[in-house]
């Protein structure tokens, strides 16, 4: 078995991840599941990730991700849970509005994969930078460095900021 | 000297940090409002160095910075917007329970967002930072723990611009896709031949589908009725005067500029976009109760003016956005400044604004001029707004456009009319005075200021727009 | 090697589901979730882009890291708000937050 | 020119306007008399005018010009030439008078006198500005301060007959914009001023379309029927003052608001369409005159009587003829004074008796007699009697629309009956008869400031009535740019074929 | 300063006392009347003086003397005086008979508290009156014709609290208003051919043959138009009769000497138009006959005295109309201004009777009267026989002329004209048997106006001034017992009455004979048009016996049925057969009604019908309903707005997908065809 076609079995793989984890965060019932499948899916994401050598992206998104925003969200799920954890994960009880979203995303899903297909892409074939990572510190440094400092603040902003929404006053008046 | 160009924003994030870390000092309270004027003087400081910064148009950071009369013109809104906001905000706050200093960092950082936006030269760079201003946004917004609404508001907006951006982004990543690139000289460079392949053209529009949250562009902005009405009237007097502002900044930069290769296929939908935005402003404006509320959709209204002019383009149809949207700060910002007096929490009813000219004149008298100069009575400023703007849209052949938006302006007359008829005609609830302080007043007074003396005097500041408008192009 | 159309086909797949989600679910955390399924197809969108179009300058790359800090910060502010509300109404369903119509 | 004398006279009442501002709301007697004093001086400044204006010379007078929007190359552009002198004067008349009429109001008396100020500013402003824009901000700048006075100090149906004034104003403003806008870059001159613009020639087919524009804007404002739903309304609806300025001046700023822009700018497009205007006049005369026929309510009827006398100004103005523009001219002098002074007593009359319909009242001549004089003086004005001012602007107008438009001029002139008739019962039935009620047996006559108001009016009826030839004259040299224009394209004096088909020699 | 000049100050005197009273001398009431009797008595010797000049030189040619008034571009209009003997004469009379009347108002208003308004209104007709005998355009003429309806309106509706003189007011000047229409519409059209409005330019225009024939026939009859309605010639004379709701004097100046007779003087005036066109002559000679006819008919049906009197004022100027039409211009003018004085003085005394009877005027109320009022009732006999023209008395030889003309015309109108001297003869009489002679009427408060028609609220007084609070107690208590008592409270001739009534008396006996046939300098060499044409027309000795038969053949039947009568009613309003006729001209023709029904179902109807329409479509329709459209409109989106956040998204994403349809399903072709459209 050649690189090649592992690449591709990988490549189905992480699909079939990506995408039942995807379904699983809609379509599992308990929430609990649909956090799990959103992980599973995320971890396809940085398989993708390697097999396009965006190594550090994936180490990342394994990070952040998996590591924070998974977390994170189990938290939020504890914070406001029930008592029963099933049922927890329902469509909305609108038919109209589910079928008009299927339509919607749907279509719109469609036409982009149909067009991407057929779309003409200009491959270059440049080769990547030998250091990937370090080609891309040292790009948040120089090109970068406005919206690097940007994201800084923005992440402040937001935590900050998450506490002023979400802290409780403990002495309340 | 990259240092020296983006002065007003560190001077602003500084300012931030500073407030930010006040509480770590000092025992802050709602009550203290030293916070604010402290960051108020932060903007004045950071307006300084912004109106140094004029006439120095260079383009900085491999090309994704660039800091021009037209940059400067939409900081100077941001900063305009912030400055005024932070004076009459603390009146509001001490009422609702919210630490002034929260308030003011997140002012300060959202209005650093505001001016980084324009400068923007690459997806990310605009991204980042409209991002910025979208998170200082939703927690401005839900800052106000101790009532339901402007939660829920504020979720509305976090859930919609969340999903707006990742169609945004999704455009983007088509648009760097076909071209290879992100920054807007190269892709306007890709698409100046005119030809371009149909992903391009979905990217495009994705992309004014993401943008066009950010500027009331009809269907896009349903959230704001709701978010105007929820949120705390200082964070939604920030939001419609800066926001949008900011957001029409990177318009004229993207769809003017580095899509001007694909003027044939997003002119004429933003123009009918436009006009619909317009027409359902005004009309849907007309059953509304809520002042607030009542204002988002004539926001939605003066957003579709702003986009008649953006697709007329050209020098003075830039200059008209330009000049548009300082003036229309000014004018919401006053609006705004009277509704914090003396709402309650999330209030805003018209019926609560009964006999407000026997309770505060100085109250009404503002609110009279600042909807006089929304409706577009002349010599306000507003008028002046409208008059360059359709003089842009006549000027690049749009009449009917133009007649039809007239016509539809006329039917805003009712609903602004109606508040001043309430203000003044009608008893009031109770006859105690309003009591107000100096905060609110300066701001008032500097709205009031704004409306009058830039609607009577606005030669120079007209002939700003037109010279800053030249930059558009970089 | 695997060519960009399937990469792109995924993303958007993913994007798709995401968006259907976004849209139908009710509960606002797996609303949120949804959003941050979108927002990988799209970073997956980017890496393939730069990938295959720039493998010189990578921007895509770039772009990538932003926006995972990005999302990051949206979920965290996003379910602050979340608990929030809640906290005030014990009900996280979107359907139930319609006090702002009109 | 040494004083700025056209802005002294537009801005005196601003001024006025500011000092109350500063002055307690307690101290009504000194807010009074602030703006007495304002309207005085302005009143001053018109008749200052009048006489200081040098006929020989004639054209645009007192001009004081600076730059204002250099970018759309907009001016702050005052002066006066014959019209504006005239109309300025009438806009201080009414003013002055109107600062009387409402000095029985208690009422937030601050409020009333900021608000009424600033109207007479805005509608003097529009008269003195030459630059179009300057003109047009003048023009839409009266709406509000009209909106509010209604709607705070007005009475039946207030806030409904402010809000629709403010609406259909608003419309013709916003057509009148879209005017302004096409005409600057058709021209393309780069300057909306006036005199420059009536300088540079515009194709037959801009003229026409440019012409139709304006004038639909303005017409609203005369108003024109089918446009005038919002009149009779707002009229009966505002306080003394304020129906006294309404009928008075702002009835008037959309007829010259035709003359000074439309015609004087498209002279084609104005013979194109001047027979459609013609007929549209002569419709607003007959027809208003029947409906005021119809109403119970006696402002109503002045109400409706002001919009059939307005339709004479248009018949003027569509005939195209000197005689015809100066009598539609003096028409808006004496209908705005004659106008002022019957809702003035409309309004003294119904602050007395509390009621407005004409079969509510009766005998009250007996009671006030002099108000009873001055209300049947000013009905025999507006029957056009000789004597009055009326009667030249009408009889101008028709000998002026007589040659062109015989049987429109013929059915106009029938209006002069019809007048007759409703005016004169309209006195029979509010001041004639025996006293109806007995409780109005106490009411009050004149008071010294209704005095004033009926004094300074009946004296200009009057003597403009006997010596037209002192307004006459500024109107004609006002005019005489307008003929020019005009002389080569205007439509010929129909020849009354149908009188000489029918046996005769011609 | 030129002697003519002096018309001027004749013209300007009354005006100069109408402004001294109503802004000095109003509160003080002896005064007021002094100014105006002052005033016009001065201008009344002036023109006397005048006068004399002009008979001093027969031949002088018309004086003119013209201030520029108004200038319009090429419309240049004048205020300009012409003096001629015409003028001069008519401007004589009226100044006469004008002071006259003031001196006997003196009297007669004394007890009214509008005493000084009174004299004001006096002296202010006076100088329009004036301004019309003297005016020399047509614009300028017009101008003072609605000045002296003005005045007129002013002074009937005097009484302004008593709701019939208030009606009677208006309808005067809305009736005449109507003539007047025709008259501006003449006058602009004249205008427009002749292009000034002076007599002479028009009379040369004329001559010059510059007016179409047709449009000169159109031109006079609507000047002529004018006419009718001052004139009171049918089919506008109905507003004559009600105008005698204006007191006495007022009648007598106004409604009997002058202002009536300006639409006469202004054909005379304006003879050259006239004459030019045949056809105008005649509407006007028919006018005159029919007018003359239906007036002397209903004269003969009514009860009280003014109306009588007025309805005899009517049919008198309708002949002078009809001489005129038939061309006898002197015959006309001279019957004018006699009539002048003898029809004032009819007025006078009837109202003299009035004054002192109680203010009663129901002539079936008195009787008998002679013994009480001797001078009032003996000038009023002479002046009754001027009226009807009997030999020597003064209007015989004005109406000889006039049927003498007639006569030469058209025989038609002779015979018309002779059956009016006889009815004249008859209601002239019958109302001064009834009066002076005869028993005195059973009259009583029950006795109130039983079946007259036409006596609607006369009988309802003044609630004050000009009858005393005794009287009025009298006036409603009065019955046969009372009626010693009230005979008592008779008042005796004031001299201020008798005076005048004598004065006026001596032109109504003597100033006939000015037109004596063939008389050296008689008034035909004053006033006469062209050469012999409508001048002198001799003398027919036929005409005159006839006239004169007639005449008495009237008088012995008004005696024969009136001289002693016994009941309070008129004999013949119950006469088998006769009385359907009697109700006819009783309720004269039904003019009215038929008038009334007009206004009543045409025009105010017509104005119900557009005032509901403005309200129900232009506000109703219109303006609101507009405005409730786009606020319904509004209404349905705001249910987009269902506060649901997900709906929102939907929508935007909708949004997308639509975008993205547009672009995918054509090409960009849609937009631009879009922005195309826009343009």
């Amino acid at each position: 078995m050649d690189a090649k076609t592992g690449i591709n079995i990988a490549f189905a793989v992480m699909s079939v991840m990506i995408i039942g984890g995807g379904l699983g965060v809609v379509f599992f019932r308990n929430i609990f599941y649909a956090a799990a499948s959103m992980v599973v899916c995320f971890l396809g994401v940085s398989g993708i990730y390697f097999s396009l050598r965006a190594d550090f992206l994936a180490v990342m998104q394994v990070l952040i991700y998996v590591g924070a925003v998974a977390i994170v969200i189990a938290f939020a799920i504890m914070l406001t849970r029930r008592s029963r954890m099933v049922d927890t994960n329902r469509f909305t009880g609108n038919l109209t509005q589910v079928a008009l979203g299927l339509l919607v995303a749907g279509m719109l899903g469609g036409v982009l994969i149909q067009l991407g297909i057929n779309n003409p892409w200009k491959i270059s074939g440049e080769a990547l930078p030998p250091d990937l990572t370090r080609y891309l510190g040292e790009a948040m440094m120089s090109r970068l460095a406005i919206p690097f400092e940007i994201a800084a603040v923005l992440l402040l902003v937001a935590l900050v900021g998450a506490v002023m929404v979400a802290l409780e006053e403990v002495h309340k008046s | 000297m990259g240092a020296g160009l983006l002065l007003p924003e560190i001077i602003l994030c500084i300012a931030g940090l500073l407030v930010l870390s006040e509480r770590l000092v000092i025992k802050v309270t709602p009550q203290r409002k030293d916070a604010a004027w402290f960051g108020a003087g932060a903007v004045v400081i950071a307006l300084l160095a912004a109106f140094n910064l004029l006439g120095t148009n260079v383009t900085a950071f491999y090309g994704s910075y660039r800091v021009d009369d037209m940059a400067v013109f939409f900081k100077i809104v941001a900063l305009a917007a912030a400055g005024l906001t932070l004076l009459f905000a603390p009146d509001y706050l001490s009422k609702s329970g919210v630490k002034t200093g929260d308030f003011t960092a997140l002012v300060l950082f959202g209005a650093t967002g505001m001016m980084l936006l324009p400068s923007a030269l690459d997806f990310i760079t605009l991204y980042i930072s409209l991002e910025l201003i979208s998170v200082s946004f939703y927690v401005l917004i839900a800052i106000q723990r101790n009532a339901v609404k402007p939660a829920e508001a504020g979720l509305k907006y976090l859930l919609l611009s969340g999903l707006s951006s990742a169609i945004l982004l999704y455009g983007m990543s088509l648009i760097y896709g076909l071209t290879g690139s992100t920054y807007l000289a190269a892709i306007r460079e890709a698409f100046s031949a005119g030809q371009w392949p149909i992903l391009a053209g979905i990217g495009c529009l994705m992309m004014l589908a993401g943008l066009g949250l950010k500027i009331y562009l009809i269907p896009f902005h349903m959230w704001a009725p709701d978010v105007y009405e929820g949120a705390p009237s200082p964070t939604v007097a920030f939001l419609a005067s800066g926001s949008s502002a900011a957001a029409l900044a990177a318009v004229l930069r993207v769809f003017g500029e580095s899509f001007a290769g694909l003027n044939g296929l997003w002119a004429p939908i933003l123009l009918v976009l436009a006009i619909i935005t317009v027409a359902f402003g005004n009309i849907v404006a007309l059953p509304q109760t809520n002042v607030k509320r009542m204002l988002a959709y004539s926001s939605i209204a003066h957003a579709g003016y702003i986009l008649i002019a953006v697709v007329a383009g050209g020098r003075s149809g830039t200059a008209a956005v330009m000049y548009y949207t300082l003036l229309y700060a000014f004018s919401v910002v006053a609006a705004f400044g009277v509704i914090s007096a003396f709402e309650e929490i999330s209030g805003g009813e018209r019926a609560s604004f009964a006999g407000l000219a026997r309770r505060a004149p100085f109250l009404a008298f503002t609110m009279m001029i600042a909807l006089a100069s929304l409706a577009g009575v002349p010599p306000l400023a507003g008028f002046m707004g409208k008059f360059a703007v359709f003089a842009a849209a006549v000027q690049s052949g749009y009449k009917v456009i133009a007649a039809i938006a007239l016509l539809l302006s006329v039917i805003s007359i009712y609903y602004y009319f109606q508040v001043i008829k309430v203000m003044y005609v009608d008893e009031p609830p109770e006859s105690d005075p309003i009591s107000y302080g100096f905060g609110t007043f300066a701001a008032l007074l500097l709205g009031l200021g704004g409306i009058i003396g830039l609607g009577v005097l606005t030669g120079p500041l007209l002939q700003l727009a037109n010279t800053a408008a030249i930059f558009a192009r970089f | 090697m695997v060519s960009l159309p399937c990469y792109f086909g995924i993303s958007t797949l993913l994007f798709t589901i995401g968006l259907f989600g976004a849209l139908t679910k009710r509960n606002a955390i797996v609303v949120l979730m949804c959003i941050e399924l979108m927002l990988n197809a799209v970073n997956m969108n980017l890496v393939a882009f730069s990938r295959f179009m720039d493998p010189g300058a990578l921007l895509g790359h770039l772009f990538v890291i932003f926006t995972i800090a990005v999302a990051a910060a949206e979920v965290a502010v996003g379910l602050a708000i979340v608990i929030v509300l809640n906290r005030h109404r014990d009900t996280v369903n979107l359907d139930d937050f319609t006090w702002l119509k009109g | 020119m040494s004083c700025p004398v056209v802005s002294a006279t537009v801005f005196a009442p601003l001024a006025g306007a500011v000092l109350i501002t500063c002055i307690p709301a307690a101290r009504k007697e000194a807010i009074r008399w602030v703006a007495a004093v304002a309207t005085a001086v302005s009143l001053g400044f018109a008749i200052y005018m009048v006489f200081a204006f040098d006929l020989a010379k004639g054209g645009v007078q007192f001009v004081e010009e600076a730059s204002w929007l250099p970018t759309f190359g907009i001016k702050y552009f005052m002066g006066a030439d014959g019209i504006s002198v005239m109309l300025l004067l009438l806009t201080a008349i009414v003013g002055f008078t109107g600062v009387f009429a409402s000095w029985g109001i208690q009422n937030r008396v601050k409020e009333f006198y900021i608000t009424f100020l600033s109207l007479t500013f805005a509608c003097a402003g529009v008269f003195a500005a030459w630059d179009l824009f300057l003109l047009f901000v003048f023009f839409e700048l009266a709406v509000l301060p009209k909106f509010v006075l209604i709607s705070v100090w007005g009475s039946t149906k207030k806030e409904y007959a402010a809000m629709k004034l403010a609406l259909y104003l608003t419309l013709g403003g916003a057509i009148t914009m879209l005017g302004i806008l096409i005409l600057y870059f058709t021209a393309g001159i780069n300057s909306l001023d006036l005199l420059e613009l009536g300088r540079h020639n515009f194709t037959h087919a801009q003229q026409v379309w440019l012409f139709a524009l304006f004038t639909l804007g303005f017409a609203i404002q005369v108003p024109i029927v089918p446009l005038h739903s919002w009149l009779p309304d707002a009229h009966t609806g505002a306080p003394t003052a304020g129906s006294m300025i309404l009928a008075g001046v702002v009835m008037k700023l959309g007829a010259y608001g035709i003359i000074r822009v439309a015609l004087s700018l498209f002279p084609e497009g104005a013979v194109a369409w001047s027979y459609l205007l013609g007929i549209l006049a002569v419709i607003c005369v007959v027809y208003a005159a029947f409906v005021a026929m119809g109403q119970k309510d006696l402002k109503y009827m002045i109400a409706n009587s002001s919009i059939s006398h307005m339709g004479y100004s248009t018949l003027g103005i569509a005939a195209l003829t000197l005689a015809g523009l100066a009598g539609a001219l003096f028409q808006f002098f004496a209908h705005g004074i004659m106008a002022a002074l019957n809702f003035a007593i409309a309004g003294m009359t119904y602050d007395r008796t509390h009621t407005r319909i004409m079969a509510a009242m009766g005998g009250l001549a007996k009671v006030m007699p002099v108000l009873g004089v001055a209300f049947v003086i000013g009905a025999l004005a507006s029957v056009g009697l000789p004597g009055t001012a009326s009667f030249w602007a009408e009889f101008s107008v028709f000998v002026g629309s007589f040659q062109i438009y015989p049987v429109l001029a013929i059915i106009a002139i029938s209006g002069i009956v019809f007048t007759a008739y409703y005016m004169l019962r309209a006195v029979q039935r509010v001041y004639f008869e025996p006293l109806k009620v007995k409780e109005f047996a106490k009411l009050p006559d004149a008071s010294w400031y209704d005095w004033v108001v009926i004094s300074v009016i009946i004296f200009f009826i009057v003597a403009m009535g006997v010596y037209p030839s002192l307004m006459m004259n500024l109107v004609c040299s006002g005019l005489s740019p307008i003929m020019n224009d005009l002389k080569d394209i205007a439509p010929a004096a129909s020849k009354f074929t149908w009188l000489a088909t029918w046996g005769g020699v011609q | 300063m030129e002697l003519w000049q002096l018309a001027w100050l004749v013209l300007f005197l009354p005006l100069a006392s109408f402004l001294i009273i109503s802004l000095v001398t109003l509160p003080y009431r002896r005064l007021s009347g002094l100014v105006t009797i002052f005033g016009i008595g001065a201008s009344a010797v002036l023109s006397i003086y005048l006068l004399i000049h002009v008979l001093a030189d027969p031949h002088m040619h018309a004086y003119q003397d013209v201030w520029h008034w108004l200038t319009v571009g090429k419309v240049q209009i004048d205020f300009g005086i012409m003096v001629d003997p015409l003028a001069v004469i008519m401007m004589t009379a009226v100044t006469v008979v004008s002071t006259l009347i003031q001196i006997y108002s003196q009297a007669y208003m004394e007890d009214d508290p509008g005493y000084s308004k009174f004299f004001a209104f006096m002296a202010l007709f006076t100088f329009s009156m004036l301004g019309i005998v003297l005016a020399n355009n047509l614009l300028m003429i017009y101008i003072f014709w609605e000045m002296v309806g003005l005045c007129s309106y002013l002074l009937i509706g005097f009484w302004y609290f008593k709701p019939s003189a208030a009606a009677a007011a208006k309808k005067a000047f809305v009736v005449t208003r109507f003539g007047d229409f025709g008259f501006l519409l003449g006058v602009l059209l004249l205008f427009h051919y002749v292009g000034a409005f002076a007599y002479d330019d028009v009379v040369r225009v004329i001559g010059a043959g510059g007016i179409p024939s047709a449009a000169l026939t159109v031109c006079a009859v609507l000047v002529f138009c004018g006419a009718i309605g001052k004139s009171a010639q049918f089919p506008l004379h109905v507003w004559l009769p009600d105008a005698m709701e204006g007191p006495t004097p007022v009648s007598a100046l106004i409604h009997a000497a002058t202002m009536v007779a300006a639409g006469v003087y202004m054909v005379a005036r304006i003879y050259g138009l006239f004459s030019a066109s045949d056809q105008a002559m005649m509407v006007i000679a028919y006018i005159g006959g029919i007018t003359a006819f239906l007036a002397a008919s209903m004269a003969m049906a009514q009860s009280r005295m003014k109306r009588i009197v007025a309805y005899s004022t009517c049919s008198h100027l309708a002949y002078m109309m009809m001489a005129l039409g038939l061309g006898g211009f002197t015959a006309g003018v001279f019957h004018l201004i006699l009539h002048c004085f003898f029809k004032a003085l009819l007025f006078l005394c009837s109202g003299a009777v009035m004054y002192l009877y109680f203010h009663e005027e129901n002539i079936w109320r008195m009787g008998g009267l002679y013994k009480y009022m001797k001078v009032t009732a003996i000038t009023m006999i002479l002046a009754g026989l001027s009226n009807v023209g009997l030999f020597p008395f003064a209007g015989f030889f004005s109406k000889d002329e006039i049927l003498v003309v007639a006569k030469e015309a058209n025989m038609g109108l002779y015979i018309l004209g002779s059956l009016v001297a006889l009815f004249t003869a008859f209601y002239t009489f019958r109302l001064i048997f009834t009066v002076f002679f005869g028993p005195r009427s059973e009259w009583s408060p029950v006795g109130h106006g039983h079946g007259h028609g036409d006596d609607h609220g006369h009988h309802e007084l003044p609630d004050i001034g000009n009858v005393r609070p005794s009287q009025v107690a009298l006036m409603e208590a009065v019955d046969p017992v009372a009626r010693a008592e009230s005979d008592r409270h008779l008042k005796k001739e004031p001299l201020t009455m008798t005076i005048p009534l004598s004065i006026l008396a001596v032109f109504a006996v003597f100033a006939g004979f000015w037109g004596w046939p063939g008389l050296e300098n008689g008034f035909s060499t004053y006033i006469s048009w062209g050469h012999g044409h409508g001048g002198e027309h001799g003398f027919n000795m036929f005409v005159a016996v006839l006239s004169n038969v007639i005449v008495i053949i009237g008088m012995l039947a008004a005696w024969a049925i009136y001289g002693k009568r016994k009941n309070a009613a008129d004999p013949l309003s119950e006469a088998p057969g006769y009385k359907y006729i009697y109700r006819v001209f009783e309720r004269k023709y039904y003019f009215d009604e038929i008038y009334l029904w007009f206004i009543r179902k045409i025009i105010d109807a017509g104005a119900a019908v557009l005032a509901w329409f403005e309200e129900n479509v232009f506000t109703g329709v219109f303006a609101n309903g507009i405005g409730s459209l786009f606020m319904e409109i509004g209404r349905s989106f705001r249910l987009f707005q269902n506060g649901w956040v997900q709906r929102y998204a939907l929508i935007l994403f909708l949004g997308v997908l639509v975008l993205v349809a547009i672009l995918v399903l054509n090409e960009p072709g849609l937009a631009v065809a879009i922005g195309g459209v826009m343009k």
